[in-house]
Formats: structure tokens, C-alpha cells, sequence
């Protein structure tokens, strides 16, 4: 009786501490925790918009929320939102930027992926992400993946990175699947109101 | 201590130890040993050389095909596979063990599993990968689990994918007027999976095609893994379970969906054929149980079709190959062949 | 206590080599092999740990008496779990960068066997003094072999170290090593080669 | 036609050639015999005589009440000169009794019926047992055991083993050749014991003066036996493998030949069945084959048990000086002397002289190159088995067969590392007995 009372004294204690510093720990953290985070939304927001001098944001659903990039004379320069889906290994997440009209791209950034290093991975550097500013989306966006060469047509193909043809599918993929839920949503919202 | 008693306690008569010898007067003494007293002509390092021979026509072939590169290529990991095995005999501090042939083998197969663009350095790294990790730390010779040759090529996929999957195409190509920068190419394997374009079975055969050193010709593979089996110094029933499982399920696979290439394809291409003469019949990493090397060639035989249709590789040889080198000793150990006269009355 | 007690001294050095938690006790190897991709992420991990382990021990070495037998290990992860909150906190912070690139590893450090080894081990059997020492030789232990690793996989991965480029343009980087399969293999030829100069130490 | 033959095996290379068109000679006969008192499986036989004692040949000399042994004779009429211990071809020193001849040949024959077909089973087994006959083809078994099968096992088919596999040994071509009255006498003697009518005579296909000769003998006489040419391959004259291609019969796994109803026995046995049965003589002498490169003039020689090998290979001409092993028996299963003072014995059917060096050339690891595995006439894995064994993995050994072996030396004969396989087997199969009979 005496030792289980002791336990349930001193486990209380040990986890009343905790609770006790790692309450006094967030307080001082979060914010700072918070400030980063926007700090990488608000970089990639402008990375794949073009010049734009503030922007807003637009719940479209639970999971989607639409950045609008506009200028100081209230011009829509483009939207931004965050596209996620599976690359060659799971959770690739990409910051997409529009036109306006979902004509064509205007940039892509990558936020999260776990794609192989030295392979998939390059999918962040400039080059490739660089094929998809200007890339033609329209209704039903028909956009090659070829290999080893540049595509005919650099409105409406893309070279694959050579070792991560996959990859490469999977950033387009995401993209035109993503564009087309976006853009009905918006559709929508702006039916309704 | 303990353990030399138990050594000596159990130790053979040496076959022929000169202090054994026990004096007679008049002759020089006879020597002791225990029966059997007659040997077969046949030894470790002649069934060696002879896969070297083996793989002689492929190795003219593919001079042929891609000119010098091709011969510095496989000349500098053969001098590797010398030195890396001379270094690990030195620390291992035992006898040198380059007349073996097993050095040279390795270093041989593995150029053959290489593009010929491929760098030197990096073959390098890759030879000294295979005699090192992939032989000498599993003990030498006759211990290791994996083909060394093709954990070597297995080490080098993984640290340069993109160079080892990069081939041009052999200096006789009749299609290079039509490539624009005349650099890469790629494979018919490769060809298939990402562009779905089908190549000429006839080039195939003849090795008119792009791909590693010993893979594009069939033909030069069959004449030396014949001349192998002829021999027997591999076993028959690998080949023939390897290749006509592929053939079978690529049939099956090509008559369900015929985007699927057919099986004829299937044989043709890649390094199946260097695989399946060359590299599944290694002794050392293969069942030595007629039954498991039968169960062996079927499961790499799956194994390649399902990585070639449904995998992300457009070549599955290698991977198949030492999935099942990883279970050989399980098979060894479940296809025990009925003892002569078990379960008999 | 009746064991036989070790110099101070060793206590700490003891860590380093002869009973060094990667090469001799191999515990701890979950974050050796997943996060020793870069050098810097190998010493954020080391350093990481070694916070963790040495205020754990402090702490655990200080109550070690009034925790009963029966609720001690819970006890110690409540410990634990406390001080890896706050260096993940501390690191999502003040170094997103490390914070991304070693991602769920940094809360993963509560189930690090090395850090309830030594609670279990050392700190609930010694005094706060000798537990500073241990944690900190232990904690080198760790941060130097991770650091290592880390190095060599990215020198010959990435051709670089601590991000600064090392070796000539030419060279071919060696992607599996900043791969789980280069973490194997050079903990493997590590393991292997500190046993090989053991054992010819003890010859 | 397909010739029978057993599954798996070896081809050695045969060197039949050095004696095997060579009539036998009869060697004169030594004038110091020196005669082991154990040369068959079993216990040894006690002396019955003692120093001093004149002896007849064919005198028994020693002998043991225990079931599994048989007696034996003096093989000289002489005086007994010790009784001591002395080097055994087997490489062991055992007990021996040395006689000195003193003169020609006063036999002492065995008691035998007028008519043997006429005498009862017991009466000719007991002469069967009286004139010392083991099993000549190499093991020594007690015969007379053989001959008595328990009640419960139905014995069908006699098979008369003719096929001499191991290379050189050319003894029991020779008997076949020259005594071929006797060997179908004598099968016909073990068969009218064993109760059985089917009788098959087993021999290799490179014999085939033997095989026609047989064949012919058997159309001019009464008997009703089948030759049946084999294929040359070893080892055939194994009991388990000559059941197997004759018969297409399966001795089960620790089983006996009698289990399947067959008796095998070996074509000297036979001959030494007849000369008991009919002419009364036990057996003192044997066909020995002396042969190989080692020795100057090979030969087959009528050799009187007891005989020293030195008597036997001076008689063929002498050592070359460059021979380097002398061995009794064939290559395959032969024991190795370095002393020839050692006598012949019931089981030496060849003393085998080479000047080969190649016997053992360098070693390899195990390449797991499978060669044994597919040599291997018991379906065994010679490889895993002499791992087991040197790793003292005596219940591993156990459970993958190590008892089945039968040491036929075909698996090390084919092993291109060299290994010596079968030698690691014979260890292990000696201490995985041991542990068996421990537990039991």
C-alpha cells in the first residue's frame, strides 16, 4: 500500500514537472516556431509568382487555401497554393504558381519531399523546376515527360531529370492533377458568391 | 588452447605430409594417406580459367562492338580485382591467391556488366567493392553469399546511377545518323519500358544494340556458356529453369497484355543471357542440390520478369540474381535429396 | 556499493573507446544510421543527444532514491521525453534547417536504447558527480562517431564536408553513401575495424 | 541395349589393363606364414594352439564363441613359432600366430557329405562356418551369418557380386575367367542354403570375356542363373548399388540387403563355398592381385593367407624405386602401408603400387560447386556432412545422413578444391555412432 501510494506520488510529481517546462518552453518557442514557418510560405509564395506586392489568402476548402499574388493596384498577378501528392517514395509537396485564368504556370517550388538524394531530390534545383514557368496547362493539359533530350515543344514538355524518370512524372502528375481540383474549386467559390 | 585440442582430436591423416613418412631401410619410405588414393584431373583453378575462356567470344565481341574503350575498360578492372585480391591476401596474411582465377573472373564480369561509356575510376571502385566487401570480408573464396561481380555492379548502381545506366550505342549502329547529340542511348529494355518503342530482334541476337559490354550479344553468350555446360562446370539446370521461366511468365505476361514485350524479347535483351550462363551459375553462390538449383533458376526467372514489367528498373538480371544467392542456403537446406534408400519399406 | 569503482577519469574516457555506445555497446544505432548523412547533421544529432543524456542523467542521478523500483523506467521517460521536447522545440526554432533535416529522429531520441541504457545502467546506481562524467564521456562517445560517419558519407557522397566542397569537380560523387545503404556499410567497416584493432590490441 | 546400372556414381579411370589378361599364378608357397587372428568383422578369435605346436594346413588355430566371427586355419603345415602381436594391413597391431613351415602341404580337411546337394541347410552352413569363409570381396563379413537371414526375412534372389569396380583390381575377373566351375558351384551351394531359386550374377560390361564365359558355362550346365552385364561405373560392387541396378531394388535407410530379400555375396566367397562344400579345404589362400605402376612386373598371384606383401611384390619383380604408396585393395577404398612385412588376409584382394604424386595436389576452400552432391551413389551432401564433422556438429551430421555413408570415396575422388571429404566422414560417422549408441 505504502510503495503503490509512493509510485502514484512520485510519477504525478515527475509528470507535473514536465507539463510544467515544456508549457514555459513553448510559450518562448512557438512564435519563433510560427515565424519560420511563414517565412519558408511567404519565400515560396514569391518564388513561384511573378512580382507582386502583397498577397491574400483564400480558404477554398479544408486542406486547399488559394494565395493570390496581387499588385499595389489591386491586379491579380497569379495564385499560388500547395499541391501534395506521392512522388517515387511518399509525401511530395509542391508550391504551384497560375495565371490568374489556370492558363499556364508560372513556377513551381518544392516544399516536402523524401525523393532519393542525388536522383529524385534534384527535382529542387533550378533547372528542372525552371521547365515549368510558361508550361501550358488549359482544359486538358497533354504535357510530354521525355528522356534524355530537350522536349520539342518547352511550353508543353518537360526533360525528365535522367536516373529519376519517375520523379520527374510524379512533380507533373501532382501538378496537373492538383490544378484541375484548384481550379474548380475556385470556380465554384466564385459562382457562389 | 581448448581449441587446438578439439582441433587435433579430430584432425585427418594429412594426405601427404612428409613427417608421416616412417623409414624403411632399403627404399624411400611409402607414403600414408587415406583412401580414396585417385583424384579427378579437374581443380578449382581450371574450372575457373575455363569460365575465363568461357567468356572469351563475348569479350572479342564486345571489343567488336565498342572498340577500345571497351578493352581498357575490361583490362583495368581485371588489373583491380589482381591488386584489391593480392591487398586482402597480404592482410589476411595468407597465400596469394590470383592463380585461382576467381580474382579474375570477378574483375571480368563485372567490366561485362558495365556501359562502356562507364568511367575507369569508377570501375575501380567498383572491382575493389566486389573482391573486398562482396568476397573477402564473407571469408574468400567459396564463403561469400553474394556473387562478388554483381554486388560490385549492384555498389556501383547504387553510387552512380546515372553513369552506369547511361550506354552508347556500339560504333556500327545503323540508327546513330539519327541520334542528335550521338552520346546516350538506351537500352531495348530501356527503349521499351520509358518510350515503349520495341527494337530488332536480329540486332539483339548479334549484339547490334546498346547496353553493357556483355549484354547485347546473345550469340557470343550461348557459344561460351555452351561450351561451359559442355564441360559441366555449370550447371544445366540453371540456365535452362532461369531462361525458361522468363520465356514461360514473359509468355503468359505477353499473351494476358500484349503491351507487354514478348517473350522472345524478354531472352534477347538486357544481361539475361550473361546472367543466366555466366553469373546465376557461379558454384559458390548457387544451390548445390539438383532440386534447389532448379528452384533457383525459376525464382530469379520470376523475380526478373516481375522487376522488369512491374518494377521501377527497366533490367531486373542483377537484382534477381542475388535475391536468390541471399536464399541459397535456405534452398540448400530444404531440397536435401532423399538419401538412397530413405522412406523406402 | 560493493562494485568496484572506476577512476574518475575513466569514467569519462571509458566513453570514448573501450566502451564507446556506437562501436562496443552498439546501442543508439537507429540515429547513427538514419541521420549521418551530412557531417552537420551527424554533430546536431551527437550534440542533441548528448543534452538529452547528460541532464537526464542529472536529474535521474538526483531522485534516483525516491523513484520506487516498480515505476522507474516509466519514470526515466518521462524524464526523457521532457528534455527531447525541449531540444526539439529548441531546434525547430533557431535552426529550422536541422530541424527539417533531421526530422522525426530529434523525438525518436526518447526511445534511444543508448540513453535508457545508461539511466538504467550508471545514473540510478551512481551519484550526480560520476553520472555528469559518464553522461559526458558517453555523449562524446556518441557525437564523435556520428560525426565521423557523417563526415566520410559526405565527403564521399556529396564531395564535401561540413558543406565545404573538398574534392576536385571531377569527382564522381558516390550517391549510395548519403543512402541508408552507405549508412550500413560504413557502420559495418567501422564495427568491423574497431574489433580488428581490438583484438590486436589484446594479441 | 541400355546396360542396369545404379544412379549417380563416378568413372574413375580403370588400369585394369596392368593384369587383367594375366593367368593367375599360384605362388610358392612362404616358409613363414604369419596369420592374424582377426580378419573379419566381429569379435577376434581366441589362439587354440600354443608355441610349439605342429600345425596342418587347414588346422584351426584359433577361433570364438561369440556369434559374429569365424575361425581361423593354419594356412601351412609347420610348427607355431609365437604368437604375438604384429602390424594388421589395416594399419593396426593385432594378434597373430607365426608359423614355420616345416614341409609340404598335409592337409586336414573338413568333414563333407559325398553329395552336397543331397546334405541338409544346417549341415552345409556349418561347414560354411567351420572353413573360415568371410566375405572376399573387401568387408570380411562372417559368411555363415549371411547364409542364416532371421526367420521373419523372406529371402528371393541371390545375386553373385562379379562387377569388381575398383580400378586395378583384376582378382575376381581372373577367378571368373579361370574358375568358373567353382564360382557356379558354390552360387549354387549359398543358394540350396538361402532356399532361394532366382540367382543373378552382376558384372561390369569391361568384362566381357567373363560375362561370355559365365553365360556359356551356365547354357552347358544345369543351373538356371542370369548374368547380367552392368555398367562400368563405381562404385557397382557396392551391396546397396548392385541391388539397386539388378534388381531395381531400394535397401531402406540403415537397412541390410536382407530386408529387401536379397543376399549378395562376393564371386570369391562363392569359390571359397565350393572348395569347403566339395572339396573339403577351408579357406587358406585367395587370388591377389598385385598390380600398379609402382611394381615391376604386375600380376595375379594364388597367394596363401598369411603371406607377407613383401613375398608377394618380390615375387612380381620388386618395387620401382620411384613408387611412393602401397595400398591393400583398390585405389578408391584401399588402406595405405608403409611396412610390407604385413601378411595378406581373407580381405586382401589386390596390393595396389603407384608412382603417382598427383594423389593430392593443392587445396581449396569448398567452391559449393555441387560435384559431390551429384557424385554421391547414397543421395548424400558430402560437403555439408565433412562440415558438420569438423565442426564437431555431430546432431547436424546426424540428421543429414552422416550414418548412410559408405565411404565409397566417390564424393573426395570428384572434388576439384581437393577436399577430403570422405576422410572428414569417417571421423564424423565415428563419433556421431558413438553418440548414438550413448543416447540409445
Amino acid at each position: 500500500m505504502k510503495t503503490s501510494a509512493k509510485m502514484i506520488i512520485v510519477l504525478t510529481v515527475i509528470a507535473t514537472l514536465s507539463g510544467g517546462i515544456l508549457s514555459f518552453w513553448n510559450g518562448i518557442t512557438a512564435p519563433k516556431i510560427k515565424e519560420n514557418r511563414l517565412k519558408v510560405l511567404k519565400k515560396a509564395i514569391s518564388t513561384v509568382l511573378p512580382k507582386y506586392d502583397n498577397y491574400e489568402e483564400l480558404k477554398l476548402s479544408e486542406e486547399i487555401t488559394l494565395y493570390i499574388g496581387k499588385t499595389l493596384k489591386e491586379e491579380t498577378v497569379g495564385f499560388a497554393f500547395k499541391a501534395k501528392g506521392n512522388g517515387f517514395s511518399p509525401d511530395l509537396t509542391l508550391m504551384v504558381g497560375i495565371l490568374p485564368d489556370f492558363s499556364a504556370l508560372t513556377g513551381i517550388e518544392i516544399l516536402e519531399q523524401t525523393e532519393t538524394p542525388g536522383l529524385g531530390n534534384k527535382i529542387e534545383d533550378d533547372e528542372f523546376r525552371e521547365q515549368f514557368v510558361g508550361l501550358l496547362m488549359g482544359i486538358e493539359p497533354n504535357i510530354a515527360v521525355v528522356k534524355n533530350r530537350k522536349p520539342k515543344n518547352p511550353q508543353k514538355g518537360i526533360q525528365a531529370l535522367s536516373g529519376a524518370t519517375i520523379s520527374s512524372k510524379a512533380v507533373v502528375f501532382i501538378i496537373i492533377e492538383q490544378v484541375k481540383i484548384v481550379q474548380n474549386l475556385y470556380n465554384q467559390k466564385m459562382a457562389g458568391i | 588452447m581448448e581449441e587446438k585440442v578439439i582441433k587435433n582430436d579430430v584432425k585427418v591423416k594429412p594426405k601427404k605430409n612428409p613427417k608421416d613418412k616412417l623409414f624403411k631401410l632399403d627404399r624411400q619410405p611409402l607414403i600414408i594417406s587415406s583412401s580414396p588414393h585417385l583424384n579427378t584431373t579437374d581443380s578449382v583453378p581450371k574450372i575457373m580459367w575455363t569460365v575465363i575462356i568461357a567468356l572469351l567470344p563475348a569479350v572479342v565481341l564486345s571489343i567488336y562492338y565498342f572498340g577500345l574503350p571497351a578493352l581498357w575498360m575490361m583490362s583495368t578492372c581485371v588489373i583491380s580485382a589482381g591488386l584489391a585480391e593480392c591487398l586482402m591476401n597480404k592482410l589476411k596474411g595468407e597465400e596469394f591467391t590470383i592463380p585461382d582465377g576467381s580474382a579474375v573472373i570477378t574483375g571480368l564480369l563485372l567490366a561485362m556488366t558495365l556501359p562502356p561509356s562507364f568511367t575507369l575510376t569508377s570501375a575501380i571502385i567498383g572491382t575493389v567493392f566486389a573482391i573486398v566487401i562482396g568476397k573477402h570480408i564473407f571469408g574468400g573464396l567459396g564463403f561469400n553469399i553474394f556473387n562478388p561481380a554483381l554486388l560490385g555492379r549492384a555498389f556501383l548502381q547504387a553510387c552512380f546511377p546515372v553513369a552506369i545506366t547511361t550506354w552508347t550505342f556500339p560504333k556500327t549502329d545503323v540508327y546513330l545518323s539519327k541520334i542528335v547529340d550521338g552520346v546516350t542511348a538506351a537500352t531495348p529494355l530501356g527503349l521499351f519500358k520509358f518510350e515503349g518503342e520495341t527494337s530488332d530482334l536480329f540486332n539483339m541476337f548479334w549484339g547490334n544494340i546498346g547496353g553493357s559490354l556483355g549484354e547485347t550479344s546473345a550469340i557470343s553468350i550461348i557459344i561460351g556458356g555452351g561450351f561451359l555446360l559442355i564441360k559441366k562446370y555449370a550447371d544445366w539446370r540453371i540456365p535452362v529453369s532461369y531462361l525458361g521461366t522468363v520465356f514461360l511468365f514473359g509468355a503468359i505476361m505477353w499473351w494476358i497484355n500484349p503491351k507487354y514485350p514478348d517473350p522472345t524479347f524478354h531472352l534477347l535483351s538486357g544481361g539475361l543471357m550473361l546472367g543466366a550462363f555466366f553469373m546465376a551459375t557461379d558454384m559458390v553462390t548457387s544451390p548445390i542440390t539438383p532440386k534447389g538449383a532448379w528452384i533457383f533458376g525459376i525464382g530469379a526467372g520470376i523475380l526478373l520478369v516481375v522487376i522488369r514489367l512491374f518494377g521501377g528498373l527497366p533490367e531486373g538480371v542483377m537484382y534477381s540474381i542475388l535475391l536468390m544467392n541471399a536464399v541459397t542456403p535456405l534452398i540448400n537446406r530444404y531440397t536435401r535429396p532423399k538419401f538412397f534408400g530413405e522412406g523406402s519399406k | 556499493m560493493a562494485k568496484k569503482s572506476n577512476s574518475l577519469t575513466y569514467e569519462v574516457v571509458k566513453g570514448l573507446w573501450n566502451e564507446n555506445p556506437v562501436l562496443i555497446q552498439l546501442l543508439g544505432l537507429c540515429p547513427t544510421l538514419a541521420v549521418t548523412n551530412s557531417a552537420v547533421n551527424g554533430v546536431a544529432m551527437g550534440l542533441a543527444t548528448t543534452f538529452v543524456l547528460l541532464c537526464s542523467s542529472i536529474l535521474i542521478s538526483v531522485i534516483r532514491k525516491i523513484i520506487p523500483a516498480q515505476v522507474r523506467i516509466a519514470s526515466y521517460i518521462v524524464v526523457i521525453a521532457t528534455f527531447v521536447t525541449v531540444v526539439d522545440k529548441f531546434l525547430a526554432a533557431y535552426t529550422p534547417d536541422i530541424s527539417k533535416a533531421l526530422g522525426a529522429f530529434i523525438p525518436l531520441i526518447v526511445v534511444n536504447c543508448l540513453i535508457l541504457g545508461r539511466q538504467e545502467a550508471f545514473a540510478s546506481k551512481n551519484n550526480v558527480g560520476r553520472s555528469i562524467l559518464d553522461g559526458i564521456g558517453m555523449g562524446i562517445g556518441f557525437t564523435w562517431v556520428l560525426t565521423l560517419l557523417g563526415m566520410i558519407r559526405e565527403l564521399l557522397g556529396e564531395g564535401s564536408i561540413f558543406a565545404i566542397s573538398i574534392m576536385p569537380e571531377s569527382f564522381n560523387t558516390w550517391l549510395v553513401m548519403i543512402l541508408p545503404p552507405g549508412a550500413f556499410l560504413t557502420l559495418g567497416i567501422f564495427i568491423g575495424l574497431s574489433n580488428w584493432i581490438n583484438e590486436r590490441r589484446v594479441n | 541395349m541400355k546396360l542396369l546400372s545404379f544412379k549417380k556414381g563416378i568413372h574413375p579411370k580403370e588400369f585394369k589393363y596392368f593384369t587383367c589378361n594375366k593367368q593367375t599364378e599360384v605362388l610358392s608357397i612362404p616358409d613363414e606364414v604369419c596369420i592374424p587372428l582377426q580378419q573379419h568383422i566381429g569379435a577376434p578369435c581366441n589362439p587354440i594352439v600354443e608355441k610349439g605346436d605342429e600345425v596342418k594346413t587347414g588346422q584351426i588355430i584359433g577361433r570364438s564363441e561369440s556369434f559374429v566371427s569365424s575361425p581361423v586355419h593354419s594356412t601351412v603345415t609347420g610348427k607355431i613359432k609365437t604368437i604375438d602381436s604384429y602390424l594388421h594391413p589395416a594399419g593396426t597391431k593385432t594378434q597373430m600366430i607365426k608359423i614355420q613351415r616345416t614341409g609340404d602341404d598335409d592337409w586336414q580337411l573338413l568333414d563333407v557329405p559325398k553329395n552336397w546337394q543331397l546334405a541338409s541347410t544346417d549341415e552345409l552352413k556349418s561347414i560354411v562356418n567351420e572353413a573360415g569363409i568371410v566375405g572376399l570381396g573387401g568387408a570380411a563379413f562372417p559368411t555363415h551369418i549371411k547364409l542364416a537371414p532371421p526367420e521373419e526375412k523372406k529371402i528371393d534372389s541371390f545375386i553373385l557380386n562379379g562387377c569388381e569396380c575398383e580400378p586395378f583390381l583384376t582378382s575376381d575377373h581372373r577367378a571368373m575367367l579361370e574358375m568358373t566351375d567353382e564360382v557356379l558351384d558354390g552360387m549354387a551351394i549359398i543358394m540350396k542354403v538361402l532356399g532361394v531359386k532366382k540367382g543373378y550374377i552382376g558384372i561390369e560390361n569391361n568384362k566381357p570375356d567373363a560375362i561370355s564365359q559365365i553365360t556359356r558355362k551356365i547354357q552347358k550346365s544345369d543351373y538356371n542363373f542370369t548374368v547380367i552385364p552392368l555398367k562400368v561405373k563405381y562404385p557397382q560392387g557396392a551391396e546397396k548399388m548392385l541391388i539397386e541396378a539388378v534388381l531395381k531394388r531400394k535397401v531402406p535407410t540403415g537397412g541390410l540387403p536382407m530386408d529387401v530379400g536379397v543376399v549378395v555375396n562376393n564371386v570369391g566367397t562363392a569359390i571359397a563355398v565350393a572348395n569347403a562344400v566339395i572339396d573339403g579345404k577351408p579357406l587358406v589362400e585367395r587370388i591377389v592381385t598385385v598390380s600398379g605402376d609402382g611394381v615391376t612386373e604386375p600380376k595375379n598371384l594364388m597367394t596363401r593367407i598369411g603371406t607377407s606383401f613383401q613375398k608377394l611384390i618380390d615375387e612380381c619383380g620388386g618395387l620401382k624405386e620411384e613408387t611412393t604408396t602401397v595400398y591393400m585393395g583398390g585405389p578408391m577404398m584401399g588402406i595405405s602401408q608403409w611396412d610390407l612385412s604385413v601378411p595378406v588376409v581373407k580381405a586382401t584382394s589386390g596390393i595396389v603400387c603407384r608412382t603417382d604424386k598427383s594423389t593430392n595436389g593443392t587445396s581449396y576452400p569448398c567452391i559449393q560447386c555441387g560435384t559431390c552432391v551429384s557424385a554421391c551413389p547414397m543421395f548424400l551432401l558430402p560437403t555439408k556432412l565433412a562440415r558438420y564433422s569438423e565442426h564437431k556438429l555431430l546432431e547436424e551430421a546426424n540428421k543429414t545422413g552422416i550414418l548412410n555413408c559408405v565411404e565409397c570415396g566417390s564424393c573426395a575422388f570428384v572434388c576439384p578444391s581437393n577436399i577430403p571429404l570422405v576422410q572428414w566422414i569417417r571421423i564424423g560417422k565415428l563419433k556421431v555412432g558413438e553418440m548414438v549408441r550413448s543416447k540409445n
